[in-house]
């Protein structure tokens, strides 16, 4: 402050800094379950954090690796907890890709009528939780309201809500049960209705406004070098989706679009996801629609021994890019295996969001990039 | 009318004795199991790194002065606002150069960026 | 004797009275809360305890009585201990002063406990003083988070403490009087609630009156998503209870300064208009109640409503916004009375 | 009966404990405590005195003095906290030095 | 006699306050004594009439420079103090001295005293609603140049403060 005393703001000479260091987590009740953030704070501003991750560890890949290929889905409702359905998908598709099996049209159209009603399932809980960081508590339970049709049709068709084990290798535990597809029907034609009361309460909310804009912006060359996928990375305007850029199941059938972001920033990655359900639901139709008849199994080998090599596959979760990555030795069970968790590598992302911003902000941003502990920790 | 604050007082007692007998009631009734781990300062979950009497941003200690002037500033509001009617054109000028004054520091400070909380 | 009376036994069975309604209030507040938040939400709120949940508060008192109140090692025992206090004392005594029927209502004995002739003052005193319990609670605990809640919370209700000062002052202007029992009957004798008056005043208050008490969209310092509980983190059992007690007292409070500043207090609405006078049916008291509890309906319509503010623009509103608009509707309502002097 | 002169006294002896306060205490904050007691006992023979007097001169005066103690405490506490960041102790007999 | 009850109750309070504002370790403890003794001078200048003056105590004194007395207190970790001497090397000359100060003082006000000691003043100095009225006639009348002064004074006090929180003086 040597200047006229109208100069500019000199920031440093204003004020002093005295760092605290504070560990958020993992008994929070904003990270998302047992992620531990330690913050070193000036103030109330951030300089730095540090993730601590592990506390949910349970072995995951190395259990897979000693049971039968089969007896590994199970397993992987419990890495993505709230998308139970897309992990088993990834995983499935993973073993028929090595045993070569191709499963009917059917099949197809349910699994990915399925995958897309646990997107929509996913980000709703998203919304709800990423909203209730940020303090808007009656959009957690709106959101939740939806997610429990969803986790209702679940539960008609495979018998579980959360860890559903979902598919089978070859094809499905069993057909749809009678009138599913008309609740499915229910479901989608209300479900947009539903979404514009969500965006009535948040979209044009100018505390909202101000509370996302300009927050956790990263730009898309960072998020490309950070190996973001999924959402975060499609707000920063990056157009990637495996769904489009390697069509598997039967994606290749349907017309939807990928919404993209501009700015990057916290704003954004909702805009996309709320997008994204909206899209979702564009797919979920079309599978209405046009739901094929046909049988529900493909002929795959009874018991399962993949050829020798190694595999890799991914799908689009809610998250970002799924992908499983196996190691045969032609043995009933894989040598190795694999998850390519997207939200593990979204993480990588908070140390360089929170930077500068403010405490409320670290938990907005943990919020937009929607992590989920189970599948970080594996 | 000095009288008229003797329920004040007696309001006073009444609203102490309510948390004192609670408490005391409560100690009757509670448990008390204290351990160590359940008498450490709250860290979520982990051993608080530090200590918490670090010390903190001296933003909080400029709000704190800010609020302290205006504070007075009011007192003196009240009685001119009490008075208005009689002090009329007179009492008006008098405030605004108050106020005038005053808002040279508001201003300053304004532009120093000490509202800011960045 | 007369005055032993009229000061010291009609005023203590006031009191008494005053007090149970208002810990009754306070309890049967949060069920409203609860109820109006799930009605808000599509859900039904508690229903467990009693019919539609109606016995839910005792449930919750009885609960707080009887739960484990831990004091953390390294707090400062003493100060912790009376924080809580200093928090929940101002938040009731302000209720000595707030008037919720005429003075020749209730026998003839007024319907306030007293009224004395710096009411309004000794109301925004009074209820300043309550930041000092946030403080030395978040201090005493000796832990970071209630830290750097005591500090927040206390900057952010002394910043809109000086916003909510100015807003009165443009009530004061023209009530001409500190009494409060006066400026209701001045609402009468000028045929007007003060909020027809001054409008940008009352918002100011309001608004303030919701960052004062900590409730959404100002919720900061209890942000649980943030500071996990704010000050009163390591708070349990009665003690917490005290704090919440606090909050919600002073809710009562702000919206019954609302009422008595700005929307006639007692007063039934238009009582000015002579058709109207059926309305005469409901008591002042009564109508001071409906009034309240609109405002108090508006608190949580709000919280059901809003996501919360980030710190710093809570203070940006609180300083650059609120603060200049209430000095300016001070100097131009000054401006506009002196036409009419 | 309580007179004027019962005011005195209590002033004088709040005064006598505030200036013990400032004389012997090391910490600056207490030391300035201390000197709110002064202040204080200042406006109770203030006040006093326009009571007996019946004249409100008085009060205006103590108001002036809660002003002035105001922004004493304002501009000495930003003393204080400027001296502790370079000092980092706010014991009064550490701070010796006219230049650091 | 219930006069009597009055003041020596607030005169208790406060002086035993004061005490312990200077015995205290913690500086913290110190303001809560503070912060007592400030609410029993409060007491005694509604208990003087001076209503308004009360009123402007609790606003500015309890609600405002205590708080940013604690503040500071939290500001400047108190933590690393508790162990320490907690008076000065010439703490026992200077209680001397100051109690030599107030016998002074005390005796002054004794020998002086006739000159005070008066008839209790009734109770009709200022009546119902009147105090804040009378108090702000003189304020903004004949008191106007003090009045204007303040304000000057508290633009020194934000100016000041902000200037001295930054980081090099």
């Amino acid at each position: 402050m040597e200047h006229d005393i109208f100069g500019a703001i000199d920031e440093k000479t204003v004020l002093d800094a005295n760092q605290v260091v504070i560990n958020m987590g993992p008994q929070h009740p904003s990270t998302h379950g047992v992620l531990r953030v330690k913050l070193t704070l000036d103030g109330e501003r951030v300089i730095d954090t540090d993730c601590i991750i592990g506390y949910l560890h349970r072995g995951t890949e190395k259990i897979v690796e000693n049971r039968p290929y089969a007896a590994g889905v199970p397993y992987f409702d419990r890495t993505d907890y709230v998308a139970a359905v897309s992990n088993n998908l990834g995983y499935v598709e993973c073993v028929e890709k090595m045993l070569g099996v191709e499963v009917p049209p059917r099949v197809q159209y349910i699994r990915t009528m399925m995958t897309e009603f646990q997107r929509i399932a996913s980000h709703l809980l998203w919304l709800g939780t990423h909203a209730l960081d940020i303090g808007a508590m009656t959009v957690f339970l709106y959101a939740f309201r939806e997610r429990e049709e969803i986790l209702k049709l679940f539960e008609a068709l495979f018998g579980a809500r959360l860890t559903i084990h979902a598919f089978r290798i070859g094809g499905l535990w069993q057909d749809l049960p009678v009138g599913f597809l008309d609740a499915c029907r229910r479901f989608s034609d209300t479900i947009g209705e539903h979404i514009n009361e969500y965006e009535g309460l948040l979209t044009n909310n100018r505390i909202w406004l101000e509370r996302t804009r300009d927050i956790g912006v990263i730009s898309a060359q960072d998020a490309i070098d950070l190996g973001l996928t999924g959402p975060v990375l499609r707000g920063s305007g990056v157009n990637y989706d495996v769904r489009k850029a390697r069509p598997y199941s039967a994606y290749a059938d349907f017309d939807f679009d990928i919404p993209l972001g501009v700015h990057g920033d916290t704003y954004d990655r909702y805009l996309v996801r709320i997008e994204e359900m909206r899209q979702s639901n564009r797919i979920i139709q079309q599978c209405i629609t046009r739901m094929p008849t046909g049988p529900i199994r493909a002929k795959a080998p009874r018991v399962i021994k993949p050829p020798v090599g190694e595999y890799y596959h991914s799908v689009e979760g809610p998250k970002g890019e799924l992908g499983y990555y196996i190691v045969s030795e032609g043995k009933t069970s894989p040598y190795r295996v694999r998850i390519r968790p997207p939200t593990f590598i979204n993480l990588q992302a908070l140390k360089k969001l929170v930077k500068g911003h403010l405490v409320a902000d670290v938990v907005a941003i943990i919020g937009t990039l929607d992590i989920v502990l189970g599948e970080i920790d594996r | 009318m000095l009288v008229s604050y003797v329920p004040i007082i007696i309001f006073l007692v009444v609203a102490i004795s309510l948390p004192v007998v609670g408490l005391a009631a409560g100690r009757l009734l509670r448990p008390f199991n204290p351990f160590k781990e359940k008498l450490m300062p709250y860290e979520c979950g982990v051993d608080p790194e530090g200590d918490a009497r670090e010390r903190y941003s001296v933003r909080y200690y400029i709000i704190a002065i800010l609020f302290v002037v205006f504070d007075v500033e009011t007192i003196f509001l009240f009685p001119w606002a009490v008075l208005y009617r009689k002090l009329a054109l007179f009492g008006f000028i008098e405030m605004l150069i108050f106020i005038l004054i005053l808002m040279v520091g508001y201003i300053y400070i304004w532009k120093k960026g000490a509202l800011e909380w960045v | 004797m007369n005055i032993l009376v009229n000061y010291v036994v009609i005023p203590l069975v006031k009191i008494v009275v005053i007090v149970a309604i208002l810990s009754g209030g306070i309890a049967y507040l949060t069920l409203m809360e609860r109820k109006v938040i799930a009605r808000l939400q599509h859900r039904l709120g508690p229903m467990r305890v009693g019919w539609h949940g109606i016995l839910q508060p005792i449930a919750d008192g009885l609960k707080f009585i009887i739960k484990e109140d831990i004091i953390p090692i390294k707090a400062d025992r003493f100060v912790f201990t009376i924080a809580p206090g200093i928090s929940l004392v101002p938040a009731f005594i302000v209720f000595s002063v707030i008037p919720f029927g005429p003075p020749d209502s209730l026998w003839g004995t007024g319907g306030y406990v007293t009224d004395v002739n710096i009411a309004l003052l000794f109301a925004v005193a009074v209820s300043s003083v309550g930041v000092l319990g946030v403080i030395l609670g978040g201090w005493a605990s000796n832990s970071k988070y209630p830290l750097l809640g005591a500090l927040r919370s206390s900057a952010q209700m002394v910043s809109y403490e000086v916003a909510m000062g100015f807003g009165i002052i443009g009530v004061l202007l023209v009530a001409n009087s500190l009494s409060l029992v006066e400026i209701v009957e001045k609402q009468r004798s000028m045929g007007v609630w003060f909020f027809f008056v001054q409008p940008i005043a009352f918002l100011i208050y309001y608004f303030c009156g919701m960052a004062e008490t900590n409730r959404l969209p100002f919720d900061l310092p209890e942000a649980e998503t943030e500071l996990v509980g704010g000050f009163h983190t390591e708070y349990s059992g009665f003690r917490f209870s005290l704090f919440f007690i606090a909050e919600y007292a002073n809710m009562i409070t702000v919206s019954s300064l609302a009422v008595t500043l700005f929307f006639g207090g007692w007063l039934r609405p238009f009582s000015s208009v002579a058709a109207l006078s059926f309305l005469d049916i409901i008591p002042p008291p009564l109508w001071f109640v409906i009034k309240v509890l609109i405002f108090l309906y508006i608190f949580i319509w709000v919280r059901g409503t809003l996501p919360r503010f980030r710190f710093d623009q809570l203070m940006r509103i609180g300083w650059k916004v609120f603060l200049p608009v209430a000095m300016a509707n001070v100097m131009v309502t000054g401006a506009i009375l002196l036409k009419f002097l | 009966m309580i007179t004027t002169n019962h005011y005195l006294v209590l002033a004088a002896i709040v005064f006598t404990i505030g200036v013990i306060g400032v004389l012997t205490r090391r910490n600056i904050l207490i030391i300035f405590m201390s000197i709110e007691l002064i202040l204080n006992s200042v406006n109770i023979n203030l006040v006093a005195f326009s009571y007996l007097l019946k004249n409100v001169v008085g009060q205006v005066f103590a108001i002036f003095v809660i002003t002035v103690a105001a922004a004493e405490a304002a501009i000495g506490l930003g003393i204080i906290i400027a001296l502790f960041r370079n000092k980092e102790t706010i014991q009064a007999d550490e701070i010796d030095l006219l230049k650091w | 006699m219930i006069d009597q009850i009055i003041f020596y109750t607030l005169a208790f309070i406060i002086v035993a306050m004061s005490l312990m504002v200077i015995l205290a370790r913690n500086a913290v403890r110190s303001a809560l004594y503070l912060i007592s003794a400030l609410l029993g001078f409060a007491a005694l200048y509604i208990r003087l009439q001076a209503e308004l003056l009360a009123g402007v105590q609790i606003l500015v004194y309890v609600g405002g420079i205590m708080v940013l007395f604690l503040f500071v207190i939290m500001l400047v970790s108190v933590r690393t103090m508790e162990h320490q001497a907690r008076q000065t090397r010439q703490w026992k000359a200077a209680v001397v001295i100051a109690l030599g100060v107030a016998a002074e003082l005390i005796y002054l006000i004794v020998r002086g005293g006739s000159i005070f000691v008066t008839k209790q003043p009734p109770d009709a100095l200022l009546t119902k609603s009147q105090n804040t009225q009378v108090v702000g006639e003189a304020l903004y009348s004949t008191y106007l140049l003090p009045f204007e002064i303040a304000s000057v004074l508290l633009l020194v006090a934000m100016i000041g403060a902000v200037v001295l929180a930054k980081k090099k003086i």
